[in-house]
């Protein structure tokens, strides 16, 4: 029987893959996927801990993420083909224009 | 006339706005700010005919300002023995630093006067406020103004010495900041009235360190050393008209500060600290003056004179009698006058030869007599001579701290009445004497008419000053007497009070604040 | 089968609705005006921004929606501060955009958009309607970022907000998830009454869940050492909407943080607050210092806008009377300062975000002498220096440390501002002592901009000689 | 007549200010001269009545004070501008006015033709304002205006040649040599007062009232410290060992400046105010010895520098500097009414000698200047016989010669013998008595020496100024002359009015009046003497004619040397120079003190300065606050490069800070 340990540790360790891929893939899709990953890595938290809880507060929370994820996923791929048209690359090593 | 302080106080915020809306027509803006300078000076002279001699503050004014959350702030002004001489000098003062630049500035008169006029607001704003947050607000509006005519109408270095101004004095007054709201809620609730904090009877700890803040904030704008050095850069960089007003009273606000805050609020630090001030002051009277006795340029070594001088001053206020404190005071004046007129002096011959080195002068005496008289009064009242004002304030600082327990540090002191003849005739020497031998002298022309009207009312005062100086002294004495009374209680610790750490919690409204102006019964 | 409607209260999401249904319309209208006129979208969302300001009810204290908002005074001032960052980054919107050439109509709606997130961040009394508030914000500022979708600096702004604003709401996320699998509830309320509970505020996953938490919004605030993505994206975002975003979201950023923090961690004070104060520090100190190394104005502020963070945090930290109604009179000040010196960077800065840099500042205060007064107004109240709202804000939140006897972070906090005054000075020392090298005559004052000005000028000084009335409005504001 | 005491500093007050503000507009020398000199003799004429007015008074009555108006007055310490009369300030009014009268009568004719005539002639009288307050005021502090007002007319006069670079020097080390006495006069002052009002709960600076008193005061301990502390004032002033090397410097102003400031008046005012508060020195045993000591060293010491020098004036200055060191041997012995008596004296036959010196560079320089010669018209060298062209110059000179030297008959004898006398019998200083004696005697012989020596060298002889010079020498005008006649009158007789009294008994016992007359003033002082002194030598007259015509023989000793060195065998000062060349050149390079005091005090000072200012102000003070300010820029440069422009550099602090919190929380 899966404990929910089992479920948080395979959430923590998804969500620590997402945020080590956003600190070391250098394409800006990648690492849209890799935060994709955190977020789904949250909704299982939260799916896991609704049904451990009886309590039906963390999928409707799934729910919401859901849809802004989707949203996000809109305005961020607009934003890299705005990037690419001006830039011609979706590197993160290129988007460096402004610093210090 | 209940409102005559807050009338004086904003004359010139009140010219400020007319200069705003004025045509940039240079002779029409400097004549309207003269005008309201005189105004405010005639308007302050009320002061002194209304002023009785006890030591309570009188033209007081209290409105509440700000009421919110735990604070409480007033509007609430009035003046005292003390301060009374101080709003007059800068009343005083002001025509003439407006003069004195009359023909120097050229370039935006207008924001040149408007600064000056706001400047004068700021100024005597601090002198008159009863309200430390007040104060405070007052004191730190000072800074804009100065930093303005230092930075935009000074010398070749000004922008570095601007900044070093601004910087150098805000950080001392924003830790006094600090202290003002840990001496506000150790105070309990009420409002920031300093007759208030008066006798709180902190322990000795705290008043260390509330006293350390508030010294250091004094101790940059008076400046003592080791906190000068943004002093002779600023001197000398400033136009005329900003060195004397820096030297007559923005110097004075950190003497000020000591008598009216400083020593009153925390009695048992300043009897700690006494001696530590005391050595500071005697460095800087001795160390200033070898300094100033180097110097190359005139104006610095006048900037360097004035370390000395305010040495002097708080020395005065530190042996805590009647005499030290009398003397502080009355030297306060004549540093506003003597050291005021020697920035004219200088802006004079800057004006003339556009250049202050001492080694470019020479023999001006036989060019300039009248100028030379002037600069000679001038001197020797900056020496102390007798007669003079400046003996006045620096004999009875003098006799102030030989009577107190700084005699050993008086004795030291005094040295500097050797000192200052020393450099202050040498650079006089240097000048004004030997031969006329640089052509660009031999075609020097004397002092205009206006320029001798600018520097008659100071000689004047140099001379009534030192013959009569007994008005000034009788005014200022109940008050002093008073100042020496809180500055000399003991620690008294009957109010129990939450330790640091904890939250200071608001006393229910309604609940009486502690007794002002009284010390707080002793054990 | 009983259906039970949920207690559903529209008066409290009466501002935001009205909003909305504005924003809505007029993405409508948009399409039927012509490029050249897309100022009177502005002014529709004007009014409507004006329509929204009048329905905010005060003093009262409702709860909509199963508690998942709270209409009170806390959430009335805030959105008091947004509904006015977004007047006012209106205001001085369209005469930009026509100078950069991308005056497109979706401008007002998205400005809009993100004022109606914030407002219900600052009304969220459920883990859910935080995440939802911010969420509508943060995707109408991604695209407002990179508005100039022609200039690869607001591209960059762009997408480098989006990726690390993305990655920072991962964390938010998944403290909330911990916090939920800790107490059972997304609710502020019940989660408060949970932590009384010695177990579950013991529970390890419980203090994770919080920090998380914190570091999401600190990102929002931009508080060190969350703060990265800010002088990038403030560097790069088109002007007005740098004004937008230093204001407004972060003001929203601290609204939420509040109302979780103090409402349902009150029992975790000695812990979050030491988090609090070494964020404080770090946050008012990596501001202040880089910020006087830089020249480009919008960077400089950019790290000015971190310093002013932690100078809020100081009053969180205390999180007493004064502390916190200090941060809401501050807020609110900083909103019109900021803004204020926002606009007129607007209409000095040439097309294509040139001529932004310190130096061509250089004799402005000759050129054009009241717009130049105008600057060293907000200058000094951003430096704090009476008789400024600015001064008045940060007397309330030092003094709230001190009160609740955090003497060091408060002398910490001065010695911050006194750095800071040197950065502020230099524009100063460049519009007024340098000699002027160029005669500002592209400089365009319009109406509108100059209403900008004017309120903002009047929100510095009013408050700051007379603060009465708005730090007692900010007393009764507390949450 | 007493209650109008008033007007006598206010005359040349007025004299001041008139020709001050309106001299430049006024221009007429006579007219200047004139309101100048009828200033001072206005005072004078005050004076004289008020002297009458006090003979005629018994001598209990004679103190009177008179509160012009309260000064500065400040809780327990009041200082009003108030004047006393006794016999002391009388004899010295009269001194001051006296002699300035003539002075100023004289510097009509000698400033003639200087550019700015009405600048001297306002100084002038300026000094006498000063001077009279100093000598009128009835309080230390009145006193102390007077003490430095002096001092400053004392400045402007010296540097009246502005713009010689010599006469500024000059004027600058007489004003801060002056103020480092001023400082010491102001620490006794201190002291005194402090003293007097902490124990003995007196708080007053009044002469009258300290004297009322003064009883009170321990004898030495801190009254020793109070009266050194104002000693040091006294040879500021009076130009005593150590503070004596301005005086000849000051020989830079004009001749006139010289007679009425540095010889007859200014410098005396540390004997008097030394006389003033006769009863609080001799409270101290230890200063009076101080006072006789370096009274007696300045005697001698400035007496021999006087035998090598060539300018005339120089000459006279070393000899006032010595004359002065008589006085603070009688004042250090007890002898204070002596003192007092010498400084009467010395100022008419200084004042003569100077003025003499004045007619003769006068005359001099005249005819330098037509036979267009660039020689020094002060060096002595220059001069010789100029007793044919110069009668009344040459013989006033003479007989204030012979007064100074100390031959009998002559005011000087009187004076000088008095001090000596009582140097010698005066029971204060035990053995050392005979030592002091000694060295005043020998110092007289050298005073008589080297006198001779300059009437010798400018009066007797050849003529050496060329040929075409000598033509142009001539008499000075009566302006000039008058005043030297009236002064050399009194050098010759003033001295009778104190008649030893083993002398005034040969005449029927005739009393010393002058001691007679200052009886009152120094009776407390000699009481408290004899406190701790009583047993003195017992009056021995045949020891007094013995020392008498000891004196006697040795001022005669030193004529004659002067005699055989300069007018019998011409070539002796050669031989004396080749033979001692290093005695010589340090005696006249005056044994290096001016040298020694710029090694000592001048250049450390000047050096220490600079590397305070340079070394310490700039580099380390200053350093210290713009170091704070480098180390944030510097830390700002640094810091903005975590600002690298990556993202995944950013998101990397983020994780590391969230991780770096949950840390902190976890494992604190």
């Amino acid at each position: 029987m899966l404990s929910l340990h089992h479920y948080l540790i395979l959430s923590g360790i998804l969500f620590s893959i997402g945020a080590l891929g956003v600190l070391i893939r250098r394409n800006a899709i990648v690492i849209f996927m890799c935060i994709e990953l955190m977020l789904n890595a949250v909704n299982l938290t939260f799916i896991a801990f609704s049904r451990y809880l009886g309590n039906i507060d963390g999928q409707i929370f799934v729910f919401f993420v859901m849809t802004v994820a989707a949203a996000e996923a809109a305005v961020g791929l607009a934003l890299m083909i705005a990037f690419y048209k001006n830039r011609g690359s979706i590197d993160v090593e290129d988007i460096n224009l402004m610093k210090l | 006339m209940d409102y005559i302080l807050s009338l004086i106080t904003f004359i010139p915020l009140a010219g400020v706005l007319l200069l705003l809306v004025m045509p940039r027509n240079n002779a029409l803006l400097r004549g309207v700010a003269l005008a309201v300078s005189l105004i405010t000076f005639i308007a302050s002279i009320s002061l002194i005919c209304e002023f009785k001699s006890i030591a309570d503050y009188q033209f007081v004014e209290n409105i509440p300002w700000i009421a919110a959350g735990s604070f409480r702030m007033n509007y609430h002004v009035g003046i005292d023995g003390i301060s009374l001489w101080l709003v007059i000098l800068t009343t005083f003062i002001m025509p003439i630093a407006i003069l004195s630049t009359w023909t120097a500035v050229e370039e935006k008169v207008k924001e040149y006067m408007i600064c000056l006029l706001l400047l004068q607001v700021g100024m005597l704003g601090a002198f008159i406020s009863l309200d430390l947050f007040l104060f405070y607000i007052f004191w730190e509006l000072m800074l804009i103004p100065m930093y303005f005519i230092i930075g935009i109408w000074g010398g070749k270095n000004r922008i570095y010495a601007a900044v070093k101004f601004f910087i150098y004095t805000m950080v001392g007054s924003l830790l006094m900041l600090v202290a003002i709201m840990y001496l506000y809620f150790k105070a309990g609730a009420g409002d920031f009235d300093i007759s208030r904090f008066y006798g709180l009877g902190l322990d000795p700890g705290t008043q260390t360190w509330l006293f350390l803040a508030f010294a250091l904030a004094f101790a940059i704008k008076v400046p003592m050393f080791p906190f000068h050095t943004w002093l002779p850069d600023a001197h000398t960089e400033a136009p005329t008209a900003g060195s004397v007003i820096l030297a007559a009273v923005l110097l004075k606000m950190g003497t000020y500060g000591f008598v009216r805050f400083a020593m009153p609020l925390f009695p048992d630090a300043t009897a700690r600290f006494t001696p530590l001030i005391a050595t500071l002051s005697v460095i800087g009277i001795v160390y200033a003056s070898l300094v100033a006795m180097m110097q190359e340029d005139v104006k610095k070594l006048v900037a360097y004179s004035s370390v000395a001088h305010l040495g002097f001053v708080m020395i005065g206020l530190f042996a805590l009698n009647q005499q030290g404190i009398a003397g502080g005071m009355l030297q306060m004046i004549n540093h506003g006058i003597s050291t005021g007129a020697l920035f004219l002096i200088v802006g004079f011959i800057y004006e003339r030869r556009h250049t202050r080195l001492i080694s470019d002068f020479g023999g001006l005496s036989k060019q300039m007599p009248i100028f030379a008289t002037i600069f000679m009064i001038v001197t020797f009242s900056s020496v102390g001579l007798p007669g003079t004002n400046g003996f006045v304030g620096e004999f009875l600082v003098l006799l102030g701290g030989f009577e107190s327990k700084l005699r050993l540090w008086t004795i030291l002191a005094s040295s500097g009445v050797i000192l200052s003849a020393v450099y202050m005739l040498w650079m006089f020497q240097r000048v004004m004497f030997g031969e006329l031998s640089n052509p660009k002298n031999q075609v020097l022309k004397d002092l205009n008419g206006r320029e001798i009207a600018i520097m008659t009312p100071l000689i004047i005062m140099i001379f009534v000053m030192g013959i009569y100086p007994k008005p000034f002294i009788d005014k200022m004495t109940p008050s002093i007497e008073k100042l020496i009374v809180q500055s000399k209680q003991k620690q008294v610790a009957s109010v129990v009070l939450p330790p640091m750490n904890m939250a200071i919690q608001e006393m229910p409204a309604g609940h009486p604040a502690l007794p002002t102006g009284h010390p707080v019964e002793a054990k | 089968m009983e259906l039970a409607l949920p207690q559903m209260n529209f008066l409290t999401i009466m501002p935001e609705t009205v909003l909305s249904v504005v924003a809505m319309a007029l993405l409508l209208v948009n399409v039927l005006v012509k490029s050249k006129e897309k100022a009177y979208l502005g002014y529709l969302s004007l009014a409507g921004l004006v329509g929204a300001l009048f329905t905010i009810p005060w003093g009262q204290k409702i709860s909509g929606f199963e508690e998942m908002v709270l209409q009170d005074n806390f959430s009335s001032f805030f959105s008091v501060i947004f509904i006015l960052c977004a007047v006012m980054t209106i205001l001085i919107c369209d005469g930009y955009f026509k100078k950069e050439g991308c005056n497109h109509g979706e401008l007002y709606p998205l400005i809009l958009f993100a004022t109606v997130g914030m407002m219900f961040m600052a009304k969220a009394t459920d883990l859910m309607t935080v995440f939802l508030g911010l969420e509508i914000l943060s995707v109408a500022l991604y695209v407002l970022a990179g508005f100039n979708r022609d200039n690869v600096k607001s591209n960059e702004a762009g997408l480098k907000y989006f990726l690390l604003g993305a990655f920072s709401t991962g964390f938010l996320l998944y403290g909330m998830a911990l916090i939920y699998g800790a107490t059972g509830t997304t609710k502020i309320a019940k989660i408060a009454l949970a932590a009384q509970n010695g177990a579950v505020s013991g529970n390890m996953m419980f203090l994770v869940g919080m920090l998380l938490m914190a570091t999401g919004f600190s990102f929002k605030i931009a508080a060190a050492p969350f703060h990265m993505w800010t002088p990038d994206v403030y560097e790069g975002a088109p002007t007005p909407i740098t004004a937008f975003m230093s204001a407004g979201p972060k003001a929203a950023g601290f609204a939420a943080f509040l109302r979780v923090f103090i409402i349902a961690l009150p029992s975790l004070t000695v812990q979050w607050s030491d988090l609090l104060w070494i964020l404080a520090v770090l946050t008012m100190t990596t501001g202040n210092i880089i910020a006087l190394s830089q020249d480009n104005i919008k960077r400089m502020l950019a790290y000015s806008s971190i310093a002013h963070a932690g100078y809020a945090l100081v009053g969180f930290t205390a999180h007493n009377a004064s502390g916190v109604s200090g941060i809401l009179f501050y807020l609110l000040s900083y909103t019109f300062m900021n803004i204020g010196a926002f606009a007129i960077i607007t209409i000095i800065g040439k097309k294509g975000e040139a001529n932004n840099n310190v130096q061509d500042y250089a004799g402005l205060g000759v050129k054009r002498p009241v717009l130049a007064l105008c600057l060293a107004i907000f200058l000094f109240s951003l430096a704090g220096i009476p008789p400024t709202a600015g001064f008045i804000g940060k007397f309330y939140l030092f003094a709230g440390a001190v009160q609740q006897g955090y003497i060091w972070l408060a002398i910490i906090g001065v010695l911050n501002s006194a750095a800071s005054v040197y950065y502020y000075l230099r524009v100063m020392v460049y519009m007024y002592m340098k000699t002027p090298e160029e005669d500002f005559n592209w400089v365009k004052l319009t109406p509108a901009v100059a209403l900008c000005i004017i309120i903002a000028v009047a929100g510095v000084l009013i408050p700051g000689i007379i603060p009465n009335s708005v730090l007692n409005l900010a007393a009764i504001s507390l949450p | 007549m007493f209650d109008n005491v008033w007007l006598i500093p206010l005359f040349p007050l007025l004299g001041f200010l008139i020709n001050g503000l309106f001299g430049k507009k006024i221009k007429n020398e006579a007219v200047i001269g004139g309101i100048g000199t009828l200033a001072i003799f206005g005072s004078f004429l005050v004076s004289c009545g008020i002297l009458m007015e006090m003979i005629s008074r018994t001598p209990e009555n004679r103190v009177f004070e008179k509160v012009l108006f309260p000064w500065i007055h400040c809780g327990n310490f009041k200082a009003d501008m108030a004047f006393l009369l006794d016999p002391l300030s009388v004899v010295m009014i009269m001194v001051v006015t006296g002699v300035g009268s003539l002075i100023h009568l004289y510097s009509i004719g000698y400033m003639h033709g200087e550019e700015g005539f009405y600048r001297f002639f306002s100084y002038l009288n300026l000094f006498c304002m000063s001077m009279l307050l100093l000598v009128l005021g009835s309080n230390m502090l009145v006193m102390f205006i007077g003490w430095e007002g002096v001092g400053l007319c004392s400045y402007l006069l010296i540097g009246y040649y502005f713009h010689k670079k010599s006469a500024g020097d000059a004027a600058k080390k007489a004003f801060v040599m002056n103020r480092v006495g001023d400082f010491g006069f102001l620490v006794g002052l201190f002291t005194l007062y402090w003293w007097l009002g902490d124990n003995a709960n007196v708080w007053t600076i009044n002469f009258m009232e300290i004297k009322k008193a003064a009883h009170l005061l321990p004898y030495g301990g801190v009254v020793t410290v109070a009266t050194l502390c104002f000693f040091v004032g006294a040879t500021g002033k009076s130009a005593q060992i150590p503070l004596f090397t301005w005086l000849p410097d000051a020989m830079e102003g004009p001749t006139p400046v010289s007679a009425l400031i540095h010889a007859a008046t200014m410098v005396t005012a540390g004997v008097y105010m030394i006389g003033r508060m006769s009863f609080v020195f001799i409270k101290s045993p230890d200063t009076m010895m101080v006072i006789a000591v370096v009274g007696a060293a300045t005697a001698i010491f400035a007496a021999t520098i006087g035998t090598a020098q060539n300018d005339i004036k120089r000459v006279l200055a070393y000899s006032t500097v010595s004359q002065l060191g008589f006085m603070f041997l009688a004042m250090g012995t007890g002898a204070f009414a002596a003192g007092i008596f010498h400084l009467m004296t010395h100022a008419f036959f200084k004042a003569c000698l100077f003025l003499g010196s004045g007619s003769v560079i006068h005359a001099m320089h005249y005819a330098l200047h037509h036979a267009h010669s660039h020689d020094d018209a002060q060096d002595m060298r220059n001069m010789g016989g100029l007793r044919k062209s110069m009668p009344i110059t040459f013989i006033t000179f003479l007989v204030s010669t012979i007064a100074i030297a100390g031959i009998p008959g002559f005011s000087g004898f009187f004076s000088k013998d008095e001090i000596l006398w009582q140097a010698f019998s005066n029971p204060y200083h035990g053995n050392l008595n005979i030592v002091l004696w000694g060295i005043g005697a020998i110092a007289a012989c050298f005073t008589a020496f080297y006198m001779f020596r300059l009437v010798f060298m400018t009066f007797y002889g050849d003529c050496r100024i060329n040929a075409k010079a000598k033509g142009h020498l001539h008499e000075s005008p009566l302006v000039i002359t008058i005043p030297l006649m009236v002064l050399g009158f009194l050098a010759a007789v003033g001295g009778y009015i104190g008649l030893p009294k083993l002398i005034g008994e040969l005449f029927g016992g005739i009393p010393n009046y002058f001691e007679l007359w200052l009886e009152p003033v120094f009776e407390q002082a000699q009481e408290y003497g004899h406190h701790y002194a009583a047993s003195g030598a017992p009056h021995n007259a045949a020891l007094e004619w013995g020392l008498m015509g000891g004196s006697v023989v040795i001022a005669l000793v030193g004529i004659t040397i002067a005699f055989t060195m300069y007018i019998k065998n011409r070539d002796l000062p050669g031989k004396f120079t080749s033979t001692f060349p290093a005695l010589h050149r340090a005696v006249y390079n005056k044994w290096y003190i001016d040298e020694l005091y710029d090694f000592l005090f001048v250049n450390p000072c000047k050096s220490l300065g600079n590397f305070l200012w340079k070394g310490f102000d700039v580099l380390v003070v200053d350093g210290i606050v713009n170091g704070v300010a480098a180390v944030v820029k510097g830390g700002s440069g640094a810091f903005r490069y975590t600002a690298t422009g990556y993202v995944h550099n950013y998101a990397f602090v983020m994780a590391a800070g969230t991780v770096a919190i949950l840390g902190y929380y976890i494992f604190r």
